[in-house]
């Protein structure tokens, strides 16, 4: 049997917020307000456990020996100097951006130009994995607006600008408006099952 | 009826038996193919033996010894096993599971035979089922059937009476050894199996009796069936799919050369730029939005993107903001996402080489807004008591006993800004802001416009918005065209060109790849499949 | 350049080529760079966050504040004292008081965000494609605009309808109303595929732009080099 | 008092009224089926592949921030995480679960752990792992984590951008199975292309009920159904009256 204080603390402060967010009492928005920027505090602070946790798996690993150990080397290397300097100096000193230009920028836009790779990949292999009008159409889309966000050599092909234009204005919001709304019901659905204590990922088994 | 003495536990075996039918050791060294043995002993670490040449290289060494080398070393390898990722093993069966199947590739990758030949990747890629998936189904196998065979063992009323006949029944034989857990050997990580210590093949006399009468179909079958599991498997795989593993290195290859020549030419070699869009509603609506700003107006930005997109986002806002700084706009910056003042910064700085800003006085950064959705609406509602401080720790308001910044001076609320600028990659980021947003700046009184610079990523996602009325966005600029065209309407001649021509030779080519690649690997294994099938039918 | 931004462009342009490497094949050294890339950022985040939340809302207020705040901004302290607990996991238990906290505010604010913030805009969204003035001339924009309208009414509807769950009729035969709503389904997949490609189409565009971003590093930097050897 | 706040705290007091009496009408007699998710049918098969193989499987939670609506997905995944722990912890190897935010991270070891003490076993706090906290640092971890470990199936539910294609591509060279789904629309489109199964929008949010995670999942979706229905309505009632100018 799990604990009932934890998911009586978890319904009854969820079901305070949530009232706080349609009924416009001064008591409710008040008590909302403060239970908000608590939480709030409180994210932050795991954001921190985080990286403690980041870092306590990554020193195990590392003084234990086996082969992957120089990655989390590198890892708490990354992690200890970015926290001396930035921490030191502070976020946005020349320090910190030094860093942040000449390791954190490369690295990480690299990836994301990997990625066009990666999705180009994706998207020749689209058609052989599942051959389905499905596929055709999102490739054949995909292949107009592509070939429309460039400027294609200065070449116009009559129709295809406004077509492009036709399918982000119309159909694409279309598409993209049911799939939001069917999703704020799964959204709801999770909630709710939180607030009244059918699901309780919190710990306290 | 000839028999041969298991040279492991020293039981009886018909003279034809490959394998002894109690402890699965070899009976005949000097016949037994070397791969098969290295199967059964120890699975995933068993077979680097081979690799090591621990058989193939001296046949006459005793396949007790072999084994015991191998126990050995598989006792060496355990440390590596026993990785921190891998629960405790509470039980038996997982302690068994876990020295079996290892953890991590790094077993398989260094000791794998394959591994001289083949690069790791190749390996991985190379089969249908991993090697630790392969080695497990081996293992379990094994273990299902030796299961089987201690239940069906349990001795019929003859079988009672011939094995009486002899020194000592097997249930009593395994009742010696059923508290150890075998520690080493192909039965590793196993309570109660039979010994495998070598000292008790040399010690205990070899029993005289018939094997015939131990031997029921039932356990024949199983052994067949595991010897035929265990030939198979000791087989060298044909690599079936090594063909189009190899053809998806290659695929991923060609489409890396291709794009990245595309890129790269008008970079290195042309200098004929490609034309900037003519027009486009939304940056000429930002463009008109800021030229008619006040003097000094404040204007609030948002920089919610992530590092990886900055090359993106930089480009199309340059323009935008050089425009903005010759109005002489004070700038407050702002983040929901933690990189985001660093982000900030960066960008700031990245104008102090033409036009100097001085912190504090032309630009303030408040830094970041935590808590998502939640922490954005309070800042929408008392920008102030959210964020009291700006990064460094200064006091970021002017209130009635404290000066404030003067680049944020005059601010109480978010409307008294003249402008809000939203530099933005994700889409649930973007909804946030316009909803959060939007109750307070749709109201005939307030003039503050909301303007976006957007990854192309996310045009259908806010393009209603400002398609809609009442508009909750004033202006958008997506991506690099968006940016592109900005540049063309105001004017200014500085849109880096050549990243104008390689992001036109980009996206062709990505086109290009997609449909004609996708098509032509779409339909090329078809026909061969169908001429295969053709062929087929001719014969 | 400075000596400082030239160490910091060659190192740019080793990691760059580092992380490229990756469409090769995967390696060790762009394990390495990846681990790097996780510590730094991590470094970066846990920066921020102290600087901006834990240093000026967690301890601030309790020395400037007045005393009915000063206690009142005891709660997250204790509350966040509590949760590092989690770190430890034989004293983790300790820390399920605060998570229940969070997971109710957050499931609170996930049921309010989303109804405020995506249900109701959307549906008046959808409504107010039809907002036609009654006064206003029926032409050929306003026309358009419907006929558009229509399409995304249809759209979004279809798109909903294909997420239905239950089925209305059993396996065997299917009522007629089964069979409408699963046609209703096929549409939505049409309109699901066409945006996702727009959206895809998109994506890739930004990532090219990234690209080209770093291929444009990679030749200045050699340019430069070149520059600075040839003189 | 705004009319639309009344009307939308309407809506969720009908959601919840429809979920306890969906759930009270299950418990009496058997509901109607739900339709087939081909990638919920190959999701069961490769978790009983890796209860009966011995594989391990990895469920990737995203990095949902926890106070916005991006929790709910997460939620869902540590539900689904939840419902595997149970079911394969006791097999062999337990599944991992990998997050790029603190607190869905810490979430996970709670899950983790009460499926291990409810199986009365040991559990490891190692398998809910952090592996970044920023979008692209959390896919690096993540792909790192499935090129170093052997993982069977990947289950990426949870909130994911762009950079889910990393991911995708990672568990690809590694020839595992990958079910991905998330609440974010550019991850949807590139899970579309790239993911072996694809979950699109809602259908992710009824993991839990597609995999047994318990009577109020399934509860849930008979809601959902129905009030889907009722927004298609005022939609298209809402629509017509502004046509006429009555709204």
């Amino acid at each position: 049997m799990r604990n009932p204080v934890y998911t009586a603390i978890a319904i009854g402060v969820g079901i305070v917020v949530l009232l706080g967010y349609f009924l416009q009492f001064d008591l409710l928005i008040n008590l909302r307000i403060i239970l908000l920027e608590w939480a709030t505090i409180l994210v932050a602070t795991t954001l921190l456990i985080g990286v403690v946790n980041l870092f306590i798996v990554h020193w195990r690993k590392s003084t234990t020996d086996q082969p992957n150990r120089v990655n989390s080397i590198a890892l708490l290397a990354g992690l200890t100097i970015t926290l001396g300097v930035a921490g030191w100096f502070g976020p946005t000193d020349p320090y910190s951006l030094w860093i942040f230009n000449y390791i954190l920028i490369p690295i990480e836009a690299s990836l994301m130009g990997i990625l066009s790779v990666v999705l180009i990949y994706a998207g020749v292999r689209l058609l052989r994995r599942k051959p389905n009008l499905l596929s055709i159409v999102f490739i054949a889309t995909a292949v107009v607006i592509l070939l429309m966000t460039g400027p294609l050599f200065g070449i116009d092909i009559p129709g295809l600008a406004e077509l492009r234009i036709w399918i982000g204005k119309v159909p694409a919001v279309a598409g993209a408006r049911g799939i939001l709304l069917g999703v704020s019901l799964g959204i709801i659905a999770a909630g709710l099952r939180i607030l009244m204590g059918a699901d309780r990922p919190y710990g306290g088994n | 009826m000839e028999e041969i003495y298991c040279p492991q536990c020293g039981k009886t075996n018909p003279i034809d038996n490959k394998f002894c039918d109690f402890c699965l050791a070899h009976l005949h060294p000097q016949e037994g193919g070397s791969a098969d043995s290295e199967s059964i002993s120890v699975p995933g670490i068993g077979e680097n033996q081979n690799g090591l040449g621990g058989h193939d290289s001296d046949s006459n060494v005793p396949d007790w010894l072999s084994e015991l080398q191998q126990s050995k070393e598989v006792e060496n390898e355990e440390p590596l096993d026993s990785d921190s990722e891998l629960g405790k093993p509470a039980d038996a069966i997982s302690d068994w599971m876990t020295g079996v199947s290892g953890d991590g590739e790094a077993t398989i990758g260094e000791f794998s035979p394959a591994a001289p030949f083949l690069p790791d990747q190749e390996i991985n890629e190379s089969q249908d089922i991993p090697h630790w998936l392969n080695d497990a189904l081996i293992e379990e196998e094994t273990q299902d059937l030796l299961e089987d065979e201690r239940l069906e063992e349990v001795p019929s009323a003859s079988e009672e009476k011939d094995v009486s006949q002899g020194d000592s029944s097997p249930p009593k034989i395994r009742d010696e050894t059923s508290g150890d857990r075998e520690n080493a050997g192909p039965l590793a990580g196993l309570k109660g199996v039979l010994s495998a210590e070598p000292g008790a093949a040399r010690v205990r006399k070899p029993r005289t009796y018939s094997a015939k009468l131990k031997v029921s179909t039932s356990q024949r079958a199983h052994i067949d069936l595991l010897n035929s599991l265990l030939e198979d498997e000791g087989q060298p795989q044909p690599l079936p799919q090594r063909r189009s593993i190899s053809q998806q290195h290659m695929l991923r290859w060609g489409i890396a050369l291709v794009l990245l020549m595309a890129i790269l030419w008008p970079i290195v070699f042309t200098n004929q730029e490609m034309p900037l869009p003519d027009y486009d509603e939304g940056s000429a609506e930002v463009n008109r939005l800021i030229s008619q700003l006040p003097e000094n107006a404040r204007v609030l930005v948002g920089f919610d993107f992530e590092p990886g997109l900055a090359a993106e986002l930089d480009t199309a806002a340059k323009p935008v903001f050089d425009h903005l700084l010759s109005e002489g706009a004070l700038l407050t910056l702002i983040s929901t996402s933690p990189s985001g003042p660093i982000l900030a910064e960066r960008f700031i700085q990245s104008f102090q080489a033409d036009q100097l800003l001085i912190y504090g006085l032309e630009y303030v950064n408040l830094g970041y807004i935590p808590g998502g959705a939640v922490g954005l609406l309070s800042f929408i509602e008392n920008p102030q008591g959210t964020i009291p401080f700006t990064i460094d720790g200064l006091v970021a308001w002017e209130t009635d006993e404290r000066n404030g910044l003067p680049a944020t001076a005059g601010i109480s609320q978010i409307t008294d800004y003249s402008m809000i600028i939203l530099l933005v990659d994700d889409p649930d980021t973007a909804r946030m802001w316009i909803e959060q947003l939007s109750p307070t700046i749709i109201n005939p009184q307030v003039l503050t416009s909301l303007v976006l610079i957007t990854s192309a990523q996310l045009e259908p996602v806010v393009r209603p918005y400002y398609e809609s009325s009442p508009q909750p966005v004033n202006g958008l600029v997506v991506g690099l065209r968006g940016g592109a065209a900005y540049a063309r309407i105001s004017g200014g001649d500085d849109f880096p060109g050549k990243f104008w021509d390689a992001f036109g030779m980009g996206t062709f080519v990505a086109a290009l790849l997609i449909l004609v690649g996708g098509l032509g690997y779409y339909v090329i294994p078809e026909l061969s499949r169908t001429a295969r099938g053709q062929e087929k039918v001719k014969r | 350049m400075n000596l400082a931004d030239w160490i910091g462009a060659f190192l740019g342009f080793v990691l760059t080529l580092l992380v490229f490497s990756y469409l090769i094949g995967d390696n060790p050294l762009f394990r390495i760079t990846l681990h790097m890339f996780i510590g730094v950022s991590a470094g970066f985040v846990a920066v921020v966050a102290i600087y901006n939340i834990i240093l000026p809302r967690l301890f601030v207020p309790i020395f400037i504040n007045n005393s009915s705040q000063q206690i009142l901004s005891l709660f997250p302290l204790i509350l966040a004292g509590l949760l590092f607990s989690k770190i430890s996991p034989r004293f983790a238990f300790i820390g399920n008081l605060p998570m229940s906290y969070l997971v109710g505010v957050s499931a609170a604010a996930a049921i309010g965000g989303a109804v405020t913030g995506t249900l109701i805009p959307q549906v008046l969204a959808s409504m107010n494609l039809f907002a036609v003035q009654s006064n206003q001339a029926f032409d050929a924009s306003v026309g358009l605009r419907l006929v558009n309208g229509i399409i995304i009414l249809i759209g979004t509807v279809a798109t909903l309808a294909y997420f239905q769950f239950g089925k209305y009729s059993q396996a065997s035969e299917k009522t007629q109303f089964q069979t409408w709503i699963d046609g209703l389904g096929q549409i939505g997949q049409v309109f699901i595929a066409l945006t996702f490609g727009f959206l895809f189409a998109g994506i890739l565009s930004a990532a090219l732009t990234a690209l080209i971003g770093r291929v444009l590093f990679l030749v200045d930097f050699i340019r430069d080099i070149l520059g600075l050897l040839i003189g | 008092m705004d009319r639309l706040n009344i009307l939308g705290l309407i809506f969720v007091l009908v959601f919840f009224g429809l979920m306890i009496a969906a759930s009270v009408v299950l418990r009496q007699r058997e509901g109607r089926k739900l339709r087939e998710i081909p990638a919920f049918v190959r999701l069961r098969r490769a978790i009983g592949l890796a209860v009966e193989a011995g594989s391990r499987l990895h469920i990737s939670l995203g990095r949902g921030q926890l106070l916005s609506s991006q929790s709910a997905i997460g939620y869902v995944g540590l539900s689904i995480l939840d419902r595997i722990a149970r079911s394969t912890s006791i097999s062999d190897r337990p599944p991992v679960a990998t997050s790029g935010e603190g607190s869905l991270g810490i979430l996970s070891q709670d899950t983790l752990q009460d499926a291990a003490k409810y199986l009365g076993v040991e559990s490891d706090p190692m398998r809910g792992r952090i592996t970044g906290l920023t979008p692209y640092s959390y896919a690096a971890g993540t792909l790192s984590f499935i090129q170093e470990e052997d993982i069977g199936a990947n289950l990426l539910i949870g909130s994911f951008g762009n950079e889910v294609a990393l991911i995708t591509d990672a568990a690809e060279r590694k020839v595992g199975m990958t079910l991905g789904g998330t609440d974010n629309l550019t991850g949807q489109a590139v899970l579309f292309a790239a993911a072996q199964e694809p979950l699109i929008g809602e259908e992710t949010y009824a993991g839990g009920a597609y995999l047994g995670a318990g009577p109020m999942h399934i509860a849930s979706l008979y809601a959902q159904d129905i009030l889907r229905w009722v927004l298609i309505g005022l939609i298209v009632i809402g629509a017509i009256l502004k046509l006429f100018s009555v709204l």
